[in-house]
């Protein structure tokens, strides 16, 4: 399995490992697993609300080194784009820009599904937020 | 001081050595005779040197020359063993008894048998890759016709009692093969004392050419085997085709040093072999053996590494070449069904590495692959969202259950 | 000025170009990988080497790489082909086209799947050597899998017409091999324009080294075949087994050098070939040539010299290469069948003798070897009983019927 | 197919080539096939009548080196025996004494029969004139 040099950069030189804390309102938090591989993405990001940016981005993932350049593109990816805007993220985009063999593409498809969970998870407590707020208000 | 990379994938293939290539040479370029044209120099020139390397190969198993059949490698070897016997018997269907841990170039053609109608048990093998002599005893059947147990595995190193194995068979009166491509070379393997009727060899394992294989089939066993490969009658009959004048000198030279050399090699490879996995044992938590330590070649390690991904690892040992179970090269990407026969997890299978040292191993090598791997499991362990999640990893070594969610 | 023993033995096997060896030598030390290791570099180096040569193979002869079996010799991939599209098909029985004057490597595998219930028809053939094109297509049948006729014949060279032949095959939607191990890389042969669907070739008959060759399977007929060593998955599934690297990469280059050579090489040789038989014709009576002048590769030539024998010829020929049909190296000293299918007596085949020149022949070594031929046939046929016998043996120049006694 | 440094001798080299007139009354000639394989021997011998000592003995052969050399060989062994001794010359001999593979052997057994055609030939010649001298004396 040859890798592209996107992939040995980021497998390599991985942007934005680490955590940080999943309970803290502004933060959503992914994690997901590639079914049938077994590899494994985990995608948290800090979001201003009122604009909708995400200030920060972290990553850490379990897998061949195809799932973990993914992984960290995406982190860098989301860095300073909307929700909305990073939401329009492919996985045939994240598979081209990597310049993905075939048989890895689910390691797109894995670093995608991070996104769209991260995000859900930070909507999730907003809307929660939100709820619990406009309950205070009445 | 190291000279990078490192060679560490010896159960891959080995480096020619320098004394192989000096004794190839001359057969690459003037005498390049056919052997089978003996009504002239050349021919005749090129058949005597081949009558020596089969001596010299026959030599390193305690065969006697007229048993080497020469093939392109120990997977022709493989095919030639299990289907000539099964062409060459009466019995319809007939029945093979193989294990589980075997190589594909076992496992391929017994199934390629089965397509056709013969009967195959795989047995298993327990958490140390052993067979149990009473479950094989259990498998034959008054239609099994051969029994095919490997010497060495080429994943975990670990090795079959060949001399009972080959009691069990003897004593229903089955022919036994042995896919030997690991050992011979590397361990001593003399076909007498352990009573094998058929051995597979490989040259490039023992640090000879590619593409030159032998079959070791004992005089009795001659008649019952059918060629797979027919053209001209060359090595009696059993394998056709112009002989690999060059390969099969440089093979014959690979099993003199082996011969030679061997028996001396053998203890310092099992000590660097050693001082390898405890420098993993020392300096990491989540390390786990494949396979019995005990019956183990002693150029073998392998270790699953908890937590992260065998491909992941090797990527970034860019200096130190080592091999995966997890088979990363194949399209499927499916995790080695040997570390997986152990009763391991998938994720164990794919935290799988294995190291393949030889004679040319050195001790500064082993040091600087201890020091590289701990690096690089350290780092990826530190990317891995699994070493989070499982609280005590020192504990646990290895997560031996999907992770199907948290 | 001629260097002795001349080797006049081509069609057997060829001397190793040096330049082929140069291209070796690296993959003979410093990058012995195992292509199948992918995932270092050791690996990646020795991949990426034989997917050049499997490049250089396949633009040889007109075909994609993705093409390209590399097997250990024609006589293997003769029964790739045979044997594979035979186990591939449906049909029980099915039926095989071949042609009486083929090689062992393809007559011996047919009589093995005859043996287990696939019908054979051996095509015979007329004195030029040449089959008739009706007589195949009536031999074809509703159950014919495979036409299998060689390019260019290893004892006499004749060459058939293959790309007629490929027609009525594909006329009656049937495969067709062809066994071209003694014509590329000597003559033109495009897969495509002769329409064929299987071909084998050897590395050794074209200045590469032994124990390699290729299968080339055109796409769609890929599905259509089953391979016979099984194990791992290499060559697209149809040829398993460790690559043989260093082979592999001196049989692209031997292909190279045969791509950049052979058109300018071609007439050279035919002429020198020429010279020898004018040299021959001039000097000795009773000399006949064995099949179509015209239909012949130009690097053959094969002769009976009347009232000798080969074996006799070729001993006394001391420092002159060549070899005879009389095949006396094998124990049966059965003469050739090739030269008896022409329709000769067992004592013109016993006196066939064949010359195999090459792009390495000299006019002087051809002028040595016409002189020492003289001389021998001369001094052989003083001493043989047949030529006082026969009383005008220059106006009957081979001796046709069996000496049943005077 | 090795051949002893005897059968190269004999091939190489060979000696009392040649033919006598066979229509002589003191020559005998054997010429003898090998059955199934062909190759061809003649032998002659002329012999001293009173003593019955083989005088000088010529051969030609056609066939493989091997028949040629044994051929040659027993024209040399037969010269200056008498046609008793030359008859214990026995095939085995000619095998071992020129050390004949196996498959070769045929080769001494063409050589044998030579011998033996040729002392045929003779006897029945000299027997023959000796018929007709008794009949003269009569
Ligand atoms: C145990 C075992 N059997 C068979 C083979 C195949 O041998 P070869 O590489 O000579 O085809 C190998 C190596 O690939 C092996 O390790
Ligand atoms: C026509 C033909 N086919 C097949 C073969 C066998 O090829 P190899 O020597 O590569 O086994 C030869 C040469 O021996 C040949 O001349």
């Amino acid at each position: 399995m040859v890798q592209s040099s996107q992939v040995n950069d980021y497998f390599r030189h991985p942007r934005h490992v680490g955590s940080i804390p999943a309970d803290a309102a502004d933060v959503g938090t992914g994690r997901v697993e590639s079914p049938g591989h077994g590899d494994v993405a985990r995608l948290q990001v800090r979001v201003e609300e009122a604009t909708g940016v995400i200030q920060e981005a972290r990553f850490k993932a379990y897998g061949c080194s195809f799932a973990i350049a993914s992984a960290s593109f995406v982190a860098d990816q989301v860095m300073g784009r909307t929700l909305v805007s990073a939401l329009t993220i492919t996985a045939d985009e994240i598979g081209e820009k990597l310049s993905l063999p075939a048989t890895k593409q689910y390691c797109a498809q894995l670093a995608y599904d991070a996104i769209r969970a991260a995000i859900a998870d930070y909507e999730t407590k907003r809307d929660a937020k939100a709820h619990l707020t406009t309950e205070d208000e009445r | 001081m190291v000279t990078l990379p490192i060679y560490m994938d010896s159960h891959a293939t080995t480096r020619l050595d320098p004394r192989v290539l000096d004794a190839m040479l001359p057969y690459l370029s003037e005498h390049f005779g056919n052997p089978a044209s003996r009504t002239h120099a050349f021919g005749r020139k090129a058949a005597a040197a081949v009558d020596a390397a089969r001596c010299e190969v026959a030599a390193l198993i305690g065969a006697r020359s007229a048993e080497i059949v020469f093939t392109s490698g120990a997977t022709e070897s493989n095919n030639l063993a299990i289907k000539g016997i099964v062409a060459a018997s009466d019995l319809r269907p007939c029945h093979v008894v193989t294990v589980i841990t075997e190589h594909r170039a076992v496992l391929d053609p017994c199934r390629q048998l089965e397509s056709n109608g013969c009967d195959v048990t795989r047995l298993p093998v327990g958490p140390d890759g052993l067979i149990d002599l009473d479950e094989l005893a259990r498998a034959i059947t008054p239609r099994t016709v051969l029994v095919s147990v490997m010497v060495a595995n080429n994943e975990i190193g670990v090795c079959q009692p060949i001399a009972a194995i080959a009691e069990v068979a003897a004593a229903r009166g089955v022919m036994f093969h042995t896919d030997a491509a690991q050992a011979v070379g590397r361990v001593p393997v003399d076909v007498d004392r352990l009573r094998v009727d058929l051995a597979s060899i490989s040259a490039h394992k023992m640090h000879g050419p590619k593409g030159v294989g032998a079959l070791y089939v004992r005089r009795q066993a001659q008649a019952r085997l059918t060629s797979i490969i027919d053209g001209g009658g060359h090595e009696h009959g059993l394998r056709s085709g112009t002989l690999n004048v060059p390969g099969i000198v440089g093979f014959g030279k690979a099993a003199a040093l082996a011969s030679a050399e061997t028996n001396g090699a053998l203890s310092r490879i099992a000590s660097l072999r050693d001082r390898l996995w405890a420098g993993f044992q020392t300096r990491l938590t989540g390390v786990h053996l494949n396979g019995s330590f005990k019956h183990r070649v002693p150029h073998n390690l392998n270790v699953s590494f908890a937590h992260i991904d065998g491909q992941a690892l090797l990527t970034a040992l860019d200096d130190v070449a080592v091999s995966s179970g997890s088979a990363c090269a194949s399209a499927t990407d499916e995790p080695s069904y040997v570390v997986q026969a152990l009763g391991a997890s998938k994720q164990r299978a794919r935290a799988s590495v294995r190291f393949g040292l030889d004679r040319e191993t050195t001790e500064a090598e082993v040091d600087y692959v201890i020091d590289k791997v701990v690096r690089v499991v350290t780092r990826l362990r530190d990317l891995s969202p699994l070493s989070d999640e499982l609280s005590e990893v020192g504990r646990d070594p290895v997560v031996e259950k999907q992770l199907g969610g948290r």
